[in-house]
């Protein structure tokens, strides 16, 4: 076991744990702040990546802004705040058993894969990455389409949940 | 960096199902968004990862995951936008409740 | 690079045990003698009305998402004020149509009169 | 290499050799270094925190005429202590319908949410935590762990006074990190990095607070509202809500919160310096008087100049008063955002166009430019308060019907 290995599987253990704890815990302010914590542990897996920008992205975005929004939300649809009784349908082993089909699946799959248990090659000398993704982003050989598109679909998400949200109004 | 490259596929597949899980099973829309946020997340572990095994000098990997950043937060401001709306109509949001549409 | 998130991770370890620390220690010498009055919810005296997790004016959501959106695409900015040097100017026109983008949404959250905290 | 050139640099390799001697891998040597480091880096805030209090107290005496603390130790200097040791020895109460884990998770957080910082903050060019290439963006994500942390001790208090203003706190929080971000893009742009010693050293012949004189103003405004300090201190409204999110907390974990928000403002103090006020460096004079270079003296000189940012932080605090929430917000967002917006639009193609340019002549121009736009701005809300004025006048003028009618 190397030590990157170590960290790979403290946060792999965080992440399942929290991510369980999304899903089957009752009060939904705790399944949002479990949820932080899952997504912490995917920046820490970003960082060991080396996409820093992405693990920076991942707490300002996800822990500073969407979790704030679910937690917002929670506290505006206040009557199922009380509700501690259960929380899942009464059928939920099929999509237990879903859950565990596919991840067996899935598993099969992907380590039927040749060359799956390759490792990282060295990022080579001189490319700094998070210049690289800059140019990528603007640079119209790159992604500058996507890039607009994306603007274009945050502008379209604001216009439209602020509509939803609100209504009406005169 | 001697992590091998299916530790990730893995781990990013139990995350996506336990978001399965979590999105099936749950009556609570709001809960529901959360099963949602953690598939997102599982599919940006897998594109991240792609990146860094396959070609680091190529930024497609990580664009992909900044453009799903931006899905996933205009997916949360309409989805929870819909449940408050339907929350002061309606005064619910279990989504079982929410069955106008079926007939 | 691998080091300086190393540092970062064991700065946070190390961050989170400093605080406890004192509290663990008051937790030692302080003394404990919980009474009912002594646990009940602080409200100037007065007996507490009602539950304590009340309901928001949506206003607070609007703010929220606003934020949301305009945090979503700031921190998009970064990459593109780091390559500002090396791009050509039309890059740079770029980056700023899609912060005039940014500012229609803001416009017409104004516009709608959602700004306003009613 | 000696002591005076490279402090931290002398002290690691003499214990690197120590412990590989005792037959230590490298690595697991570098993981004590940093260690030993960070504690080092750890317990030099939290002695300068219990510093801030005393000043805190001295300057707010000063600032009301008075005198403020003075019995114990000289100057009352002891105080602090006697404050920390009054803290630990007092009941901890927790609530009878607090959610336990949380309840206790939030203070710990919020102060652990401001430590965080220390690990970017470059003291001198050789006295730093760590030189990270994304250190502008780990400002804000820091800054998210303590938005989350008063969420968490709001909500887990079960007391309404707490809910209301861990809300208002996190509306007001959210609100200018949108400004702030925004004016972290500058020094971005003109300094062509995001690390922050890189961004310090870029203002080796010019500061950037003169470059982008606006852009310091807004990042200013908008981390006394980051920090809930006077005038946007309503998440604490005396008079309305007690003591807003903590007002559950008592004995040490009040102390954290109360602790954090005094380094927070301290560290943000060193924040400006470092972005806009040049950081440890003083008008390029180090290349005349090299003592100016050693690492422990730019250390004093950047702690020196965050010092007197954070003295601006109080001095706003004790001099304004507390505005209301809508203006708090619309002042946000139809004020604050959108010319921020415009001093970054400017600055991008300021620096495109000029690169290259002499310093003098870039100096020149950004300052121009933002002197223009804050001349346009303030023609803007000449016009924008006339027109105001004008329907208020017609309102209330006795031919007005509203006024007629009112009086009838």
């Amino acid at each position: 076991m190397t030590p990157d290995q170590i960290i790979f599987l403290i946060s792999a253990v965080l992440i399942l744990v929290s991510a369980l704890m999304v899903v089957i815990t009752h009060n939904l302010v705790h399944a949002a702040l479990w949820l932080v914590a899952a997504l912490f542990g995917v920046a820490v897996l970003f960082a060991i990546l080396n996409a820093s920008f992405l693990a920076v992205v991942q707490v300002v975005v996800y822990i500073g802004a969407i979790a704030v929004l679910f937690v917002f939300a929670v506290m505006l649809t206040r009557k199922e705040l009380r509700d501690r009784g259960t929380q899942t349908r009464a059928n939920w082993w099929i999509p237990a058993l879903l859950g565990v089909l596919i991840l067996a699946g899935l598993a099969y799959l992907i380590l039927g894969q040749p060359d799956v248990s390759r490792t990282a090659p060295a990022i080579p000398a001189g490319v700094d990455t998070l210049r690289a993704l800059g140019t990528a982003l603007v640079s119209p050989d790159g992604y500058a389409l996507p890039f607009e598109a994306a603007s274009v679909l945050l502008l379209a998400a604001l216009v439209g949940a602020v509509y939803v949200a609100v209504g009406r109004k005169s | 960096m001697s992590i091998p490259l299916s530790w990730y596929l893995i781990l990013a597949a139990a995350l996506f199902c336990i978001g399965l899980f979590g999105v099936l099973s749950r009556k609570n829309a709001i809960a529901i968004l959360l099963g949602i946020e953690l598939m997102l997340n599982a599919v940006n572990i897998n594109l991240v990862a792609f990146w860094r095994y396959l070609d680091p000098s190529r930024m497609a990997g990580q664009v992909f995951a900044i453009i799903v950043f931006a899905t996933a937060a205009a997916e949360v401001a309409v989805g929870l936008a819909l449940i408050i709306s339907v929350y002061r109509r309606r005064s619910t949001i279990l989504a079982d409740e929410i069955d106008l549409m079926k007939w | 690079m691998q080091n300086d998130w190393l540092y970062i991770g064991l700065f946070l370890v190390i961050g989170i045990i400093v605080p406890i620390v004192p509290l663990v220690f008051s937790a030692l010498v302080a003394p404990h003698k919980p009474n009912p009055i002594k646990q009940s919810t602080y409200e100037c005296g007065i007996e507490t009305v009602g539950e304590s997790w009340i309901q928001f004016k949506s206003q607070y959501y609007v703010f929220a998402l606003v934020f949301l959106v305009f945090d979503v695409e700031t921190v998009f900015l970064f990459p593109w004020a780091l390559s500002i040097n090396q791009l050509p100017i039309f890059a740079v026109l770029e980056g700023i149509l899609f912060i005039s983008i940014l500012v229609a949404g803001l416009v017409y959250t104004w516009r709608k009169g959602l700004l306003e905290w009613i | 290499m000696n002591f005076w050139n490279d402090p931290i640099n002398f002290i690691a390799d003499w214990l690197r050799g120590l412990l590989t001697s005792r037959g230590m891998t490298t690595g697991l040597s570098t993981v004590i270094l940093f260690f030993i480091g960070i504690v080092v880096l750890i317990i030099f805030a939290m002695m300068l925190d219990i510093f801030l209090v005393w000043v805190e107290r001295k300057v707010v005496a000063r600032f009301q005429d008075r005198l403020g603390p003075n019995r114990i130790g000289p100057f009352g200097l002891i105080q602090p202590f006697a404050d920390i040791i009054k803290l630990v020895i007092k009941e901890d109460i927790t609530p009878a319908g607090a959610d336990k884990l949380v309840y206790n998770m939030a203070p710990v957080l919020a102060m652990a949410s401001v430590i965080l910082l220390w690990a970017i903050l470059p003291l001198a060019s050789k006295i730093y935590g760590v030189d990270l290439n994304v250190a502008v963006l780990y400002l804000v994500a820091a800054g998210a762990l303590g938005t989350l942390s008063i969420i968490m001790a709001g909500w887990s208090s079960n007391n309404k006074y707490a809910l209301l203003g861990a809300f208002r706190m996190v509306a007001n929080m959210i609100s200018y990190e949108v400004p702030m971000v925004v004016t972290l893009l500058i020094p971005t742009i003109l300094a062509n990095t995001m690390s922050v010693k890189g961004i310090t050293d870029a203002q080796h012949s010019v500061w950037f607070v003169i470059l982008s004189p606006l852009g310091m103003m807004i990042f200013l405004i908008s981390a006394i509202a980051e920090l809930g300090r006077a005038p946007f201190d309503l998440n604490e409204a005396e008079s309305e809500i007690v003591a807003g999110f903590h007002i559950e907390y008592t004995g040490m974990k009040f102390g954290l919160f109360y602790a954090g928000e005094l380094l927070h403002a301290f560290t943000f103090g060193g924040f400006v310096a470092m972005l806009y006020f040049g950081g440890y460096g003083v008008f390029g004079l180090e290349k005349f008087l090299p003592f100016l270079q050693a690492p422990l003296v730019s250390a004093l000189i950047f702690l020196a100049k965050a010092m007197v940012g954070y003295w601006v932080i109080m001095w706003v605090k004790y001099s304004m008063p507390r505005i209301r929430i809508d203006h708090l917000l619309a002042f946000n967002w139809k004020f604050l955002t959108p010319l921020s917006l415009v001093v970054l639009c400017v600055t991008a193609i300021a620096s495109k166009l000029l690169s290259g340019s002499p310093t003098w002549l870039v100096a020149m121009v950004m300052f121009l430019a933002n002197v223009v736009i804050a001349w346009l701005t303030i023609e803007i809300l000449r016009g924008v308060g006339r027109r105001q004025r004008k329907v208020e006048e017609h309102l209330t003028s006795p031919s007005s019907p509203l006024v007629r009618h009112g009086s009838e």
